[in-house]
């Protein structure tokens, strides 16, 4: 079952089209990757999926509802004068607050962590999106066993990728590496359906991505994640992924399995290069 | 030694050392110091008593004015003289009330400076009866049909004057128009624009000095004809010097007619000379301004109280101060059943911008 | 465990404050300064708290402080002046319009109330603006309000630009203390609940804070309305302490000293800036008043002191206070029994367990 | 016509005004520009850059007195900078602005000390201060001036920080102190040219604006300080064109606001009027977008 | 020829927390010379430092024989040294363009020329070069990043990650712009987590752990030691890399 799909993407600033009419689907319990050259649109469709872009045109879905839905406004709307007009220029957006809540969570390209946060705080503080209580229990501590129930899920997570010594260190005060696995954390912390991970091995070193190519494994399997993974590293993406799309110029290039990847000779000339790294 | 045990009593200067009525409270304080200068001992229940002056600065800001009074009362102060400016008087009040100390204002105009309110009496004349008096002199004496009224926003002082000026001078037949402008205003073009485009035969601005020197300027620059009329706030060498050589035409009551006191006028002339900060103080020259001559009157009406209470307990003080009668260089003081001064009489002064002095123009009553 | 023994001790602390008040009430006259800067301390301190919440904790730059101060005044002064006593107020205004009288803690809480409503209907356009722009947008709003209470067509309400006085006050010191007291518990639950933490995430990154699904604008309306609660009541505990309301009194300026006292304290420390409050008003009003008085040794006068000086050594002391405790005097950390208590033990047992 | 030279006046007020505002927005837009810092000194610099040379022309001609006046104020802000701001270069943006009010807390309060509050006359700077007659409305000859000396002067910076690296340096310093410092930037001879250029304007529009309003207190520079700082708002803080236009609507609209009899709402205007800018344009009329892509 | 770039015992604390102990390594002027180590090492710091960014708490830093451990990052710049900082560090309100501008801001000289050759290396800058940096991608920040060192002509250019973010086709363009730097005389100092390719261009290479300097040797024969081959090469890569060197 699909439990995201891009329908007709097009994401355009300016004069720059940086997401062009792409669709695509992700199936639940899968880890796709999204790969393709710099500047080709990889992140832009994740800040499209997550409500930070509205797009110009086109549909998400998720988990089976429309989640964003826009067609062409303004000057680009006298195209579709007639009958199907109002269906046309019907926008539906969902804020990244309300998106992240359906079960979306991500990881940004530029770290983006609380920096005056501790550790711990940084993963605490991503659980509040699931909190029951209101902002009067919460005050005056009617919640208290919901709150002691975060803090326990916080210290486990932290755990599980080896951050626990560093917990009650300001995030800012971590390396460029561990930041990016504080980041992973903190988005699992939502409780996410499906996590994006945008270059989640940048600034890693090949041993290093290959121990967070083994986390990604284990918490897929952990929380029945799915996982949409934009990633360089050609090692990680090829190991870890169930299917690839590959995107140029806001274009879908190709898509399919890694070893199709890896024998397409569009993908080789724009992305991958010669054989080494292939 | 035999300094040691003498005996003191503390009275309190609640006065604005700066802000918009700084150089008002200034003179105002000149007169008590000087007074205290002449009478630095009072004779209390056959004993001679030191007299200390507690000054404190209240900023001319009414937020600012409880804390300064608290800090007078902190200090253990029989009786409070001041403010020049009604709003911190008013401000004040009810602290002092809570104290049980006896405060006696000096130029406060406002009404509700003493409504209301046990501890506070006055030595000068009132907002209604000065009002009143500027609208007769400028229906009576400079005929004027139409008056524009100018008053600073948030000001009791400025505020009630035009208040009460508007009444009497509706009453008497003439017409108004009113406006105020905002704290921190140096702009009054538009406002002699528009005193002009209304075709008023006076301009009625009984505002602060700071305000008065600028607008002065102004009304020159930009040709205003009419008189500008004011309230005792302008008795002051600040207007004098403003308008020297100007082309303006400027109006004032006032509590105190030089001349009215020659000794008086030497004496605190001379004084002043022999510091050079008192002259500061005072604007630069020894021009005498009225809240002087009222501020000295003040300091012996406390004496005056105190003798009479043959205490310094401000309790007795209170009693006895609505009692007293004193005939000061200002004329003779005494209080009503609230607190207020029995005062009739108002002179009126015109500015002769080419010497800068001050030329006596009328006495006047109210009819 | 340690937790409640925390909750116990500062329980003890503030019984102890306040008995230590009661008794100092009893023995020194009620003329004394140090009342003074009690209680307009304990004023500051509620306020600087609830900037700090937007300042500090939210990272939303709002200078309208004042403003929300001015709404608590007026409201807890326009319903609690005695009936008789209105025909001298509203001198001008032919003894007002409102015909009533509210008990003194229901006008508080209304004062509050009152400040939260218009905080709501200014959010709604306002905290959509980024930093400064906000800033310039909520000190610009707290001087249409000032200007709006000023209003002569208002006056039957608000006695246009004249005082306000005649209410209901206070007489004890511990008055001020115990509701400020009361409202800063309230604060500091506040920011430590699950959203505190949600405050503190927008203040550190928006873009992440809204991807970890935080409702950026409730939540920035959560704080600024809570914030705008409690500076209204500490504007009815201001009326009441200072016993006459002015609106002109409500400028830019208290702003800005507001944020003084905060920053001083320590942008994001609640004990901070209660600590820096208190100061900031001793020094002010107290300590430093004997600048502003020429004084004599013998007959030789000390150089310098004479009115004005006071503010002069003041604003040197913020200067080098600034300068020198650059992130003000508690940082972003805060007074804790505990931790005192602890780096006392660490003293001794040189134990060095760190705790989640 | 009679309707045109009565209302005249208060268009005169405001463009001459808004002149001196734009004057004084230029300083406030120059050094948030770089430190993106409130300078809530600015209008008490103003303010004091008044003061001496009322103490200048006490002594001296106005003419020697005017140049070295500006010079002193300049030097002024420079040492204000330095003592003031540069220590707290890494500290917490709000406690750089909270020395920026300490500043103005210093200078409203040293002025109060040393004019004992009193009202000071501005000297009457010959020629500048005299009175005119234009279009029949009679007038001080400043107010003619003030409008084409900020033109040209706003001109003269433009240039100057287009023309040169120096305008991209300031941008890049605004945004990152430590890469500004790895492209060779010396960002605190950046910072000081935003200053000593603020601080010059400062000057001459307190001689503008003094000429016109010839009294001074401590407190004359924060009424006007606001306002300029309103107008770079207005105009998009960081951008001068901005600041300069901002100056000149504000004068204009809290004139005209005066003329209709609003006096109580003439401030409250200004800041309603700019509350509606934002709303439409959260960063004024010609602020820089926020570039920062996720 | 001599070493450029000397660092002596050089300590570098955060607060309290030692980030770099007692580290001494040399840079030989006109070569590649690069950094390995874990997250976390001190690769970024030992940069910084030598670019004036921190203080050392101890310890020397020599360019062309001058101690520069106490000079501020402008005059180390004029000296002649670039760094590509870690996480790009462009200027984002600022366009591509006076981005590659401002990197040559202490040159007096004409730009154009140096401006061309950028946009040859990397074209879609020239594409973008009236975009605001700040709305560029990733990967073409990390380009512009590595121009703007480039535009300012330095004898010494110290990289910290230059291939972050990059796609596998620029990331081999990007190594055979740092072999073509070198043979323009440039000397480089590299971090590169991609440490085949780092060690495999490297004429010498120092590995750093928790801030200590372990091992040191030319690229070559690091690249065969087995504890660095543990510790950074990764399994896979191990076993191609055997496989190709052992054809
Ligand atoms: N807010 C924006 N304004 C203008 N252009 C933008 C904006 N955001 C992205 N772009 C442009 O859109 C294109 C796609 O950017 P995007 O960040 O999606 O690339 P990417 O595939 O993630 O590349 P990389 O691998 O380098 O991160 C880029 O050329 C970028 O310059
Ligand atoms: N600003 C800082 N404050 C406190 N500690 C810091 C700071 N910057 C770095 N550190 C600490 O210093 C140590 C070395 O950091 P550095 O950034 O030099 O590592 P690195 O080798 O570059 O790692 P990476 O490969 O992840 O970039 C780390 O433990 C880090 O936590
Ligand atoms: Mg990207
Ligand atoms: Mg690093």
């Amino acid at each position: 079952m699909n439990l995201l799909s891009l329908n007709d993407v097009t994401m355009q600033f300016g004069g720059v089209v940086a997401v062009n009419n792409l669709s695509l689907t992700v199936k639940k319990g899968e880890i796709v990757s999204l790969i393709g050259p710099n500047g080709a649109g990889k992140s832009t469709v994740f800040n499209v999926i997550t409500g930070v872009y509205a797009p110009t045109n086109g549909v998400v879905s998720f988990d089976g509802e429309k989640m964003i839905e826009n067609y062409p406004k303004g000057k680009m709307k006298r195209l579709y004068a007639g009958e199907n007009r109002e269906k046309y220029t019907k926008i539906m957006l969902k804020r990244p607050d309300e998106i992240t809540k359906l079960g979306i969570a991500r990881t940004f390209q530029n770290i983006r962590l609380f920096r005056s946060m501790t550790v711990f705080e940084n993963v605490l503080t991503a659980m509040h999106v699931r909190r029951t209580s209101n902002v009067f229990s919460a005050v005056f501590r009617i919640n208290h066993k919901e709150e002691a129930g975060m803090r326990e899920k916080s210290a486990a997570l932290l755990k599980s990728i080896g951050l626990e010594q560093l917990q009650n260190m300001p995030a800012s005060s971590l390396s460029y590496g561990k930041q990016r696995q504080l980041e992973i954390v903190r988005a699992l912390a939502t409780g996410p359906k499906l996590l994006l991970l945008d270059e989640p091995a940048a600034g890693m070193n090949p041993q290093e991505s290959e121990e967070l190519a083994e986390f990604i494994l284990k918490i897929r399997s952990r929380y029945e994640l799915t996982i949409l993974l934009i990633e360089h590293h050609m090692d990680m993406v090829m190991g870890i992924s169930d299917k690839i799309y590959v995107v140029d110029f806001g274009k879908l290039l190709a898509s399919g399995t890694p070893e199709e990847i890896q024998q397409n000779q569009a993908v080789i000339d724009a992305y991958l290069g010669g054989a080494e790294d292939g | 030694s035999a300094e040691k045990t003498e005996k003191t009593v503390k009275i309190g200067v609640f006065e604005p050392a700066s802000g918009d009525n700084g150089a008002g409270g200034k003179q105002e304080t000149l007169g008590i110091l000087y007074a205290n200068s002449q009478t630095k001992t009072v004779e209390i229940d056959g004993e001679p008593y030191r007299v200390e002056l507690e000054t404190v600065d209240n900023e001319s800001a009414t937020d600012k004015a409880p804390t300064a009074a608290q800090n007078l009362l902190s200090r253990g102060v029989s009786v409070v003289l001041g403010s020049y400016g009604s709003g911190v008087s008013i401000a004040a009040a009810d602290i002092f009330a809570r104290g049980g100390v006896p405060a006696i204002g000096i130029s406060c105009t406002n009404p509700q400076v003493t409504a209301g309110n046990e501890t506070y009496f006055r030595i000068c004349f009132l907002d209604p009866f000065q009002g009143t008096v500027l609208a007769n002199f400028a229906r009576d004496y400079l005929k004027a049909e139409k008056a524009y009224c100018l008053s600073k926003l948030g000001d009791d002082y400025s505020g009630g004057l035009v208040n009460y000026f508007v009444d009497a001078f509706q009453k008497a037949g003439g017409e108004v128009v009113s406006e105020a402008f905002q704290e921190g205003n140096s702009d009054f073009t538009s406002y002699i624009t528009k005193a002009k485009n209304e075709g008023a035969d006076i301009f009625y601005a009984p505002v602060s000095t700071e305000a008065a020197a600028l607008l002065v300027d102004q009304a020159s620059s930009q040709g205003l004809t009419v008189p500008i009329l004011a309230g005792d706030t302008w008795d002051s060498n600040v207007i004098l010097n403003a308008s020297k050589g100007k082309n303006v035409q400027i109006y004032v009551t006032t509590f105190y007619q030089e001349g009215a006191n020659p000794e008086f006028d030497a004496g605190v002339k001379a004084w002043m000379q022999s510091d050079p900060r008192h002259i500061k103080n005072n604007g630069g020259d020894v021009g005498l301004a009225a809240m002087t001559a009222m501020g000295y009157d003040a300091y012996y009406v406390a004496l005056e109280a105190m003798k009479k209470a043959d205490s310094v307990n401000p309790g007795d003080i209170l009693i006895a101060l609505g009692t007293v009668e004193y005939e000061g260089v200002s004329g003779s003081i005494a209080f009503d059943e609230n607190g207020d001064a029995i005062r009739d009489r108002a002179y009126v002064k015109t500015a002769d911008t080419e010497s800068g002095s001050w030329k006596f123009v009328a006495e006047q009553t109210v009819r | 465990m340690s937790k409640k023994n925390n909750f116990i001790l500062s329980g003890l602390l503030i019984a102890a404050l306040l008995i230590g008040i009661y008794v100092l009430e009893q023995i020194l006259p009620p003329t004394e300064m140090v009342f003074v800067v009690l209680q307009k301390g304990a004023i500051y301190a509620l306020v600087a708290v609830s900037m700090n919440l937007l300042n500090g904790f939210t990272g939303l730059f709002s200078l309208g402080q004042a403003g929300f101060m001015l709404i608590g005044a007026y409201t807890y002064a326009i319903f609690t002046i005695p009936e008789v006593l209105k025909p001298s107020v509203y001198l001008y205004f032919g003894g007002g319009a409102i015909h009533f009288t509210l008990p003194v803690l229901a006008a508080i809480v209304l004062a509050g109330l009152a400040a939260a409503f218009f905080a709501y209907l200014i959010g709604l356009p306002v905290l959509r603006l980024k930093s400064d722009y906000l800033a310039i947008a909520t000190l610009g709003f707290a001087e249409i309000i000032r200007a709006v209470f000023q209003w002569d067509a208002l006056g039957p309400v608000t006695n246009g630009s004249n005082l306000l006085r005649k209410f209901q006050t206070y007489d004890s010191t511990l008055f001020p203390f115990v509701v400020s007291g009361a409202c800063i518990a309230v604060i500091v639950l506040f920011i430590r609940s699950t959203y505190g933490r949600a405050l503190c995430a927008i203040r550190d990154d928006e873009t992440a804070a809204e991807a970890m699904g935080i409702h950026l604008a409730r939540h920035k309306r959560l704080a600024f309305c809570i914030s705008s609660f409690f500076a209204g009541i500490s504007g009815a505990l201001l009326a009441m302490f200072q016993m006459t309301v002015q609106a002109s009194a409500f400028k830019a300026a208290m702003t800005y000293e507001i944020l003084l006292i905060v920053v001083i304290g320590g942008i994001g420390s609640v004990t901070g800036s209660c600590l820096s409050a208190f100061l900031f008003v001793a020094a002010n009003e107290w300590w430093l008043r004997f600048l502003d008085t020429e004084q004599y040794i013998g007959s030789f006068q000390i150089p310098l002191l004479r009115p004005g000086f006071r503010r002069v050594v003041f604003s040197v002391l913020v200067m080098l206070v600034v300068l020198f405790f650059q992130k003000g005097i508690m940082g972003r950390k805060e007074f804790s029994i505990s931790r005192f208590a602890g780096r006392l033990k660490h003293i001794s047992y040189k134990n060095k367990e760190v705790k989640p | 016509m009679k309707g045109v030279t009565q209302n005249l006046p208060y268009l005169f007020a405001g463009i001459s005004v808004g002149g001196q505002y734009a004057l004084i927005a230029i300083g406030y837009t120059m050094v948030y520009g770089i430190l993106r810092l409130i300078n809530f000194a600015h209008g008490d610099v103003f303010m004091a850059s008044g003061l001496m040379m009322v103490y200048a022309a006490s002594v001296l001609p106005v003419w020697i007195a005017m140049p070295l006046v500006a010079a002193a104020t300049v030097v002024l802000g420079f040492l204000i900078e330095k003592a003031a701001y540069r220590p707290l270069r890494s500290a917490p943006r709000m406690s750089v602005m909270i020395s920026a009010i300490g500043v103005s807390y210093l200078l409203q309060n040293v002025a109060l000390y040393a004019t004992g509050g009193l009202n000071q006359t501005y000297p009457a700077i010959p020629w500048v201060s005299d009175t005119i007659s234009v279009f029949g409305v009679v007038t001080k000859r400043v107010t003619v001036i003030t409008p084409v000396l900020t033109a040209l002067l706003t001109a003269g910076l433009m240039l100057l920080i287009h023309r040169t690296k120096n305008g991209i340096a300031m941008r890049a310093v605004s945004k990152d102190f430590e890469t500004a410092q790895l492209m060779g930037i010396k960002i605190n001879s950046v910072i000081s040219a935003a200053f000593v250029i603020g601080s010059f304007l400062a000057a001459v529009g307190s001689m503008l604006y003094f000429s016109n309003y010839n009294g001074i207190v401590p407190t004359s520079g924060a009424m006007p300080g606001l306002k300029a700082f309103v107008a770079a708002v207005f105009g998009g803080i960081g951008s001068i064109p901005g600041a300069v236009i901002g100056g000149f609507v504000i004068g204009i609209c809290e004139n005209i606001m005066k003329g209709l009899g609003w006096t109580v709402f003439s401030d409250a205007f200004t800041f309603a009027l700019l509350i509606a800018v934002l709303t439409i344009k959260p960063t004024g009329l010609f602020g820089e977008k926020l570039a920062e892509k996720v | 020829m001599g070493d450029l770039l000397t660092i002596e015992n050089l300590t570098v604390s955060y607060g309290g927390i030692e980030a770099v102990k007692n580290v001494s390594l040399s840079v030989p002027e006109g070569e590649i010379v690069t950094l390995v180590g874990a997250n976390g090492a001190g690769k970024s710091t030992v940069l910084k430092s030598a670019a004036g960014l921190v203080k050392p708490k101890s310890g020397c830093i020599f360019f062309k024989g001058q101690n520069i451990a106490a000079k501020p990052p402008h005059e180390i710049v004029k000296q002649g040294i670039a760094l590509v900082p870690e996480g790009r560090r462009v200027f984002a309100n600022l366009t591509v363009k006076e981005n590659l501008k401002i990197g040559a801001y202490l040159r007096k000289d004409d730009l154009k020329e140096s401006m061309q050759h950028i946009y040859s290396l990397f074209p879609r800058l020239k594409e973008r070069r009236w975009q605001l940096s700040g709305t560029l991608s990733g990967g073409e920040q990390q380009m512009l990043a590595l121009g703007r060192a480039l535009m300012s002509r330095p004898e010494l250019i110290m990289m910290d990650e230059p291939s972050l973010g990059l796609a596998p086709l620029i990331v081999k363009d990007i190594f055979d712009i740092i072999k073509e730097i070198r043979n323009e005389g440039i000397t480089v100092l590299l971090i590169e987590q991609n440490a085949n390719l780092a060690l495999s261009c490297a004429d010498t290479a120092y590995v750093l752990e928790t801030g200590r300097l372990v091992k040191k040797g030319t690229g070559k024969a690091l690249l065969r030691d087995e504890s660095v081959k543990e510790a950074y090469l990764g399994k896979a890569r191990q076993q191609k890399r055997s496989n190709k060197n052992g054809t």
